[in-house]
């Protein structure tokens, strides 16, 4: 027993099983207020800073390279062009879940028309000759709505 | 004014796909072994130790306490630092600080990860935003994508362009006995050839457009060790000590949707930042030999212009005219890179050893021109575009 | 638009981080669990610098910075150094609160090791008192394979 | 050495949950820091920031603060771990010549998750986690280690409780300022024997930054400096059943270090006050002990004399220490900056008189395996 040769050892694993950890994260108020405006208006709003006038979206507390605090809410449309997108056919774990995300799916940089910044989400196509940098998209907006990023359901291509 | 710092050992495992033979703290402990052997030198010789990965890959919280007995830190100063992709170059600079405050003669800098035990692209996913970008994102490897595309877009760059790249870090790999892919079949065809077979293959799976398998890092398990001395040690230690000549870093982006994805511009500002120290005017002549942190085939490409080695758009001409292989004017990745191995909280480490080595002419089957290595340059990448930068040479800095 | 925080409400993302692991115990670790999950042994291993016993095995002395490769069988009897009984509860206990907690140091061990306290009345507990490792009935090569120690 | 300066130092309010976010808290801490130095984030050369990213529930959770943190364009670097151990860093990075100032900031919000998963997953996965361990159970065995090694009670943990929480009331950023007595903690409810409510810390949200300068640079800031004399940290094997858990030998060699270079003999009256990281009661009797302020074993005496009271020889934790205000990460960083505003006699209500050189203390790792020491003074 004491002197077991190596190969004799069986090589165990240890499963983290089905834990996990909750969190319960601040959206902030101005991330707070962009999700109400989306729910309650299908509304999509960013932030415009004082100094360099740049229009971010999501709205955020401070712009970065100006190093201030930004206060003000600027409509945006709900209509914009895809800066840079791909289609993810690689299946994965979603981290939020544990389980595997559907694939395929298109994930695009939409800029939309009033914001200097993009936001990210779907596209409702995965067909390559449709989902080209350049392209309009259109926001789609589900009927039930919450208060989540996903109450936009993804950006249709015009 | 600080002190002069240099890199005086260098170890890390085989990096492999799976280590079951080891828990996290016995692989640690496994490079640690390697560098100080490599250093002629014991623990009692290491006066403080930097330690980096990426928490969720492993789920360990507070991985500088729970390794302590593994990375030799018991009863020393440790400090974690995780900036993620660049943890390892990030590692690597804050050893150095160690040693240039004066306050350390020898630091021993430690990264690892075991990405087998978990799933990375999951991990990944949560270094980003819970509300705006995690329910969308893809991992890494969706990130790199459109980075991709838009690259393609802007320069007509083609995927045999991409292809062109991970044949050249697949090639050197062949090199390395360290690295994790060793793709053996490559061996006698030619280049050409080699990247009609990737984007010709039916197998090489398309994993976002327009990244195939072929395009991307492995998930890798593995660790690495560097060890830093100050002037007046590193001389006795190492025959000749891989000079710091400069090192810097950037990284401005928080929000994903903020990134300007026409160029690397945090990669960009922090060499130039380091060139402007080491008094570096032509990048491409006076530096002999790089190890990027290349997580994908197109940042060979596009990243190599950023970092100013050429015009935008001519990085496809560079790789096409063997500029940057292992006997080109300047040779990438001779130990074949990301792409070869991905132990990603090692892997940023990994290039600052393996320029080390190429600076002290002890680079063996992969060593450059010779050995007649007088600048090599490491960097790392992470994260929401984080830029690390350091620049290593024979001669002591002035 | 200058008033919009006047009818923000703040709001809270309730989400979750729930990656999958399979953490390696490693040749040493490995060698540790099976010796409990087949025999309902337990092993340590000395070091060759300052000849501690370590119970769970290490492969390499913290201490001493060299590998400990000479396998001791220790007691499955040892002192409780030290215990708590908690009265919380939270997802990661394997069993209600109270639940009782002790360091043990196996008779033939230098360091202690962790493990729960059960099958006594635990105002009973204290430190110095004799306990014995208590096995798992159906044994799985995880450190549950030991169900607890109980005092002797 | 006094070769660094701090010379802005900022703080948010400690509270069980605060609605703003990291970037928001951050912004403040480092605006409040800025403000106090009299400088603009333009007289910032590199910003270090301290986080983690199991407590953020965020991988590079050091990421998502940059903008907040002022880093735009500088260079930036990242601590896991406590703030005092940040402050270090920030200090290596001057030190090393690349540059002049640095700001470091530390932000938690332990309401956003669960303190007791959080601290599981500290302990090894293959032989600790399925036991359920969190950081007060493991505190618990080693208050239980404590008190078999030097005889000091659950009575002498409750008068450190009934003194922090006292202290607190003079201090408005504290979260639990109360008026309690050695029999209202006793009497607490059973947590983790025998640790009881009124020993344990409460988790919390809270943000902190400082500014730190060398000489070159002073001329840039409005406030006189307080200079870090002496500074050193050390960390102990990892393993609870590895190391003397009644004994704190990684304390007690930073501390001699710190003290050398800050030239502190006998630190129970050299110094003038102290502020350490009591995350649960019993430890400030410990940490007396790897300080130096008392033997072995004998950590208690101080505390039933009164002589680490606001009275006492050598007040500890007049801002009502961590006790009082539990943001993880943060609370070594607050230490420092309390004990600069009382070395710049700006402590308020709180102040020790006269103080002119402070000790501030921050761990890291379950039970106190690594501790970081400073000593600060005019």
């Amino acid at each position: 027993m004491n002197e077991k040769k190596r190969e004799d050892v069986e090589l165990l694993s240890i499963s983290s099983g089905e834990t996990s950890q909750p969190f319960q994260w601040s959206v902030g108020k101005h991330g707070s207020y962009f999700l109400q405006q989306l729910r309650d208006n299908k509304k999509i709003v960013g932030i415009r800073c004082p100094k360099c006038k740049r229009v971010y979206v999501p709205p955020r507390p401070v712009c970065g390279q100006c190093y201030v605090a930004m206060d003000e809410m600027v409509p945006l449309s709900d209509e914009g062009t895809i800066y840079v997108c791909t289609i993810v056919q690689f299946g994965f774990v979603d981290p939020s879940t544990g389980v595997q995300r559907p694939v395929p799916y298109t994930w695009a940089f939409v800029k939309l028309d009033g914001a200097d910044t993009c936001l990210t989400h779907f596209l409702d196509s995965v067909d390559p000759e449709k989902v080209k940098v350049g392209a309009r998209v259109k926001a789609v907006f589900e009927e039930r709505r919450t208060g989540n990023l996903m109450d936009i359901k993804h950006f249709a291509v015009l | 004014m600080g002190k002069r710092v240099a890199i005086v050992g260098f170890g890390q495992t085989y990096q492999r796909s799976s280590r079951k033979d080891v828990n996290g703290v016995e692989l640690i402990n496994e490079a640690v072994n390697t560098a100080l052997a490599d250093a002629e030198l014991t623990i009692r010789d290491i006066d403080a130790v930097v330690i980096g990965n990426m928490d969720h890959f492993e789920g360990i919280n507070y991985v500088d306490m729970w390794s302590a007995e593994g990375a030799g830190a018991v009863m020393k100063p440790v400090i974690k630092v995780c900036t993620g992709g660049t943890t390892g170059t990030t590692v690597a600079m804050c050893a150095y600080y160690h040693v240039a405050s004066g306050m350390f003669k020898r630091v021993l800098a430690i990264g690892w990860e075991k990405n087998s035990e978990s799933d990375t692209t999951g991990a990944i996913i949560t270094a980003f935003h819970p509300v705006w970008e995690r329910p969308t994102l893809g991992g890494a490897v969706a990130g790199l994508a459109i980075e991709a595309s838009k690259y393609m877009a802007n320069y007509g760059a083609t995927e045999r362009d991409g292809a062109r790249v991970a044949v050249r870090e697949r090639l050197h790999a062949l090199n390395n006995p360290f690295a994790h892919l060793h793709q053996e079949w490559m061996k006698g065809i030619p280049v050409d050839q080699l990247v009609d077979l990737l984007v010709g293959s039916e197998q090489n799976a398309m994993l976002a457009y327009p990244l195939r398998m072929s395009d991307m890092c492995p998930r890798t398990d593995g660790a690495a060790a560097v060890i830093f001395a100050a002037e007046g040690t590193a001389e006795k230690i190492a025959p000749v000590p891989a000079w710091v000549h400069a090192t810097a870093n950037s990284h401005n982006f928080v929000y994903a949707g903020d990134v300007n994805m026409d160029r690397n511009t945090t990669i960009a500002e922090a060499s130039k930042k380091v060139f402007k120290k080491a008094g570096i005017k032509e990048p491409l002549k006076e530096i002999d030999v790089c190890e990027l942190y290349l997580p994908y085939s197109y940042a060979g490409l596009k990243w190599i212009e950023d970092i100013g080695f050429c015009a935008y758009g001519e990085g496809p001409r560079l790789l096409w005219d063997g500029v940057t292989d292992m006997d080109g004017e300047l040779p990438v990745n001779p130990s074949g890179g990301v792409m070869s191995s991905n132990a990603i909280g090692a892997t940023a480490l990994i290039r600052v050893g393996e320029a080390a080595l190429q600076v002290m002419g002890r680079a063996g089957t992969r060593q450059v021109k010779g050995g007649d290595v007088n600048l090599a340059l490491a960097t790392g990448f992470g994260g929401c575009y984080w830029g690390d930068v350091m620049l290593l040479g024979k001669k002591k800095p002035s | 638009m200058t008033n919009w925080k006047d009818n923000v409400k703040n709001m809270i993302y309730s989400g979750r981080i729930k990656v999958p692991y399979l953490w390696n115990a490693g040749m040493t670790g490995s060698r540790f669990l099976t010796g409990i999950r087949d025999r309902k042994e337990i092993w340590g291993n000395r070091c060759p610098g300052c000849g501690r016993v370590y119970v769970p095995p290490v492969k390499s002395c913290g201490e001493c910075f060299v590998p400990t490769d000479e396998w001791v069988r220790v007691s499955d009897t040892g002192v409780l150094e030290s215990f708590t009984i908690v009265h919380y509860s939270h997802d990661m206990q394997p069993r209600k609160a109270p639940l009782a907690y002790g360091l043990i140091r196996l008779d033939g061990a230098d360091g202690a090791l962790l493990h729960l306290i059960g099958d006594t009345d635990f105002k009973k507990l204290k430190v110095g008192m004799k306990v014995q490792a208590v096995f798992a009935k159906e044994r799985t090569g995880t450190i549950a394979d030991i169900k607890h120690f109980a005092p002797v | 050495m006094s070769k660094i300066a701090i010379v802005g130092v900022g703080q948010t309010t400690c509270t069980s949950s605060r609605e703003d976010t990291f970037e928001e808290m951050v912004f403040e801490a480092a605006t409040k820091a800025l403000a106090d130095a009299g400088a603009e984030v333009g007289d910032i050369d590199n910003v270090v920031t301290v986080s983690n990213d199991f407590w953020d529930g965020r991988t590079i959770s050091s990421m998502a603060v940059q903008e907040a943190a002022g880093s735009w364009g500088k260079d930036v670097s990242t601590v896991e771990g406590d703030g005092t151990f940040g402050a270090f860093y920030g200090m290596m990075r001057i030190l090393s010549g690349s540059f002049d100032t640095t700001l470091v900031v530390s932000h938690m919000k332990g309401s956003e998750s669960i303190m007791n998963l959080i601290t599981n997953a500290m302990f090894d996965p293959i032989y600790q986690r399925g036991l359920g361990i969190d950081a007060t159970s493991a505190a618990a065995l080693q208050a239980r280690s404590y008190m078999a090694m030097s005889g000091a009670t659950e009575e002498d943990f409750a008068r450190v409780s009934v003194k922090n929480h006292g202290n607190a009331r003079n201090n408005p950023y504290a979260q639990l300022p109360l008026k309690v007595s050695v029999r209202d903690v006793l009497a607490s409810r059973k947590i983790a024997e025998p640790l009881k409510l009124l020993d344990c810390s409460p988790i919390g949200d809270g943000a902190a930054a400082i500014v730190l300068s060398n000489r070159k640079g002073l001329k840039r800031f409005k406030k006189d400096p307080v200079w870090i004399k002496g500074v050193a940290h050390c960390a102990d094997a990892f393993n609870l059943g590895y190391r003397d858990l009644a004994k704190s030998r990684a304390l007690k060699a930073a501390a001699k270090k710190a003290y050398k270079a800050a030239g502190i003999q006998k630190p129970l009256s050299d110094l003038d006050v102290a502020e350490l990281y009591d995350a649960y009661s019993y430890m400030e009797l410990m940490w007396y002990e790897g300080l130096g302020f008392a033997p072995e074993g004998k950590g208690y005496e101080l505390i039933r004399s009164g002589a680490t009271g606001m009275k006492g020889e050598l007040p500890v934790n007049p801002s009502g220490g961590v006790l009082s205000s539990h943001p993880v990460l943060v609370a070594g960083m607050v230490r420092l900056v309390e004990a600069t505003l009382q070395v710049r006699g700006e402590a308020g209500k709180r102040q020790v008189k006269g103080a002119k050189t402070a000790l501030a203390h921050g761990i890291n790792g379950p039970c106190g395996q690594a501790h970081c020491v400073f000593i600060v003074g005019a």
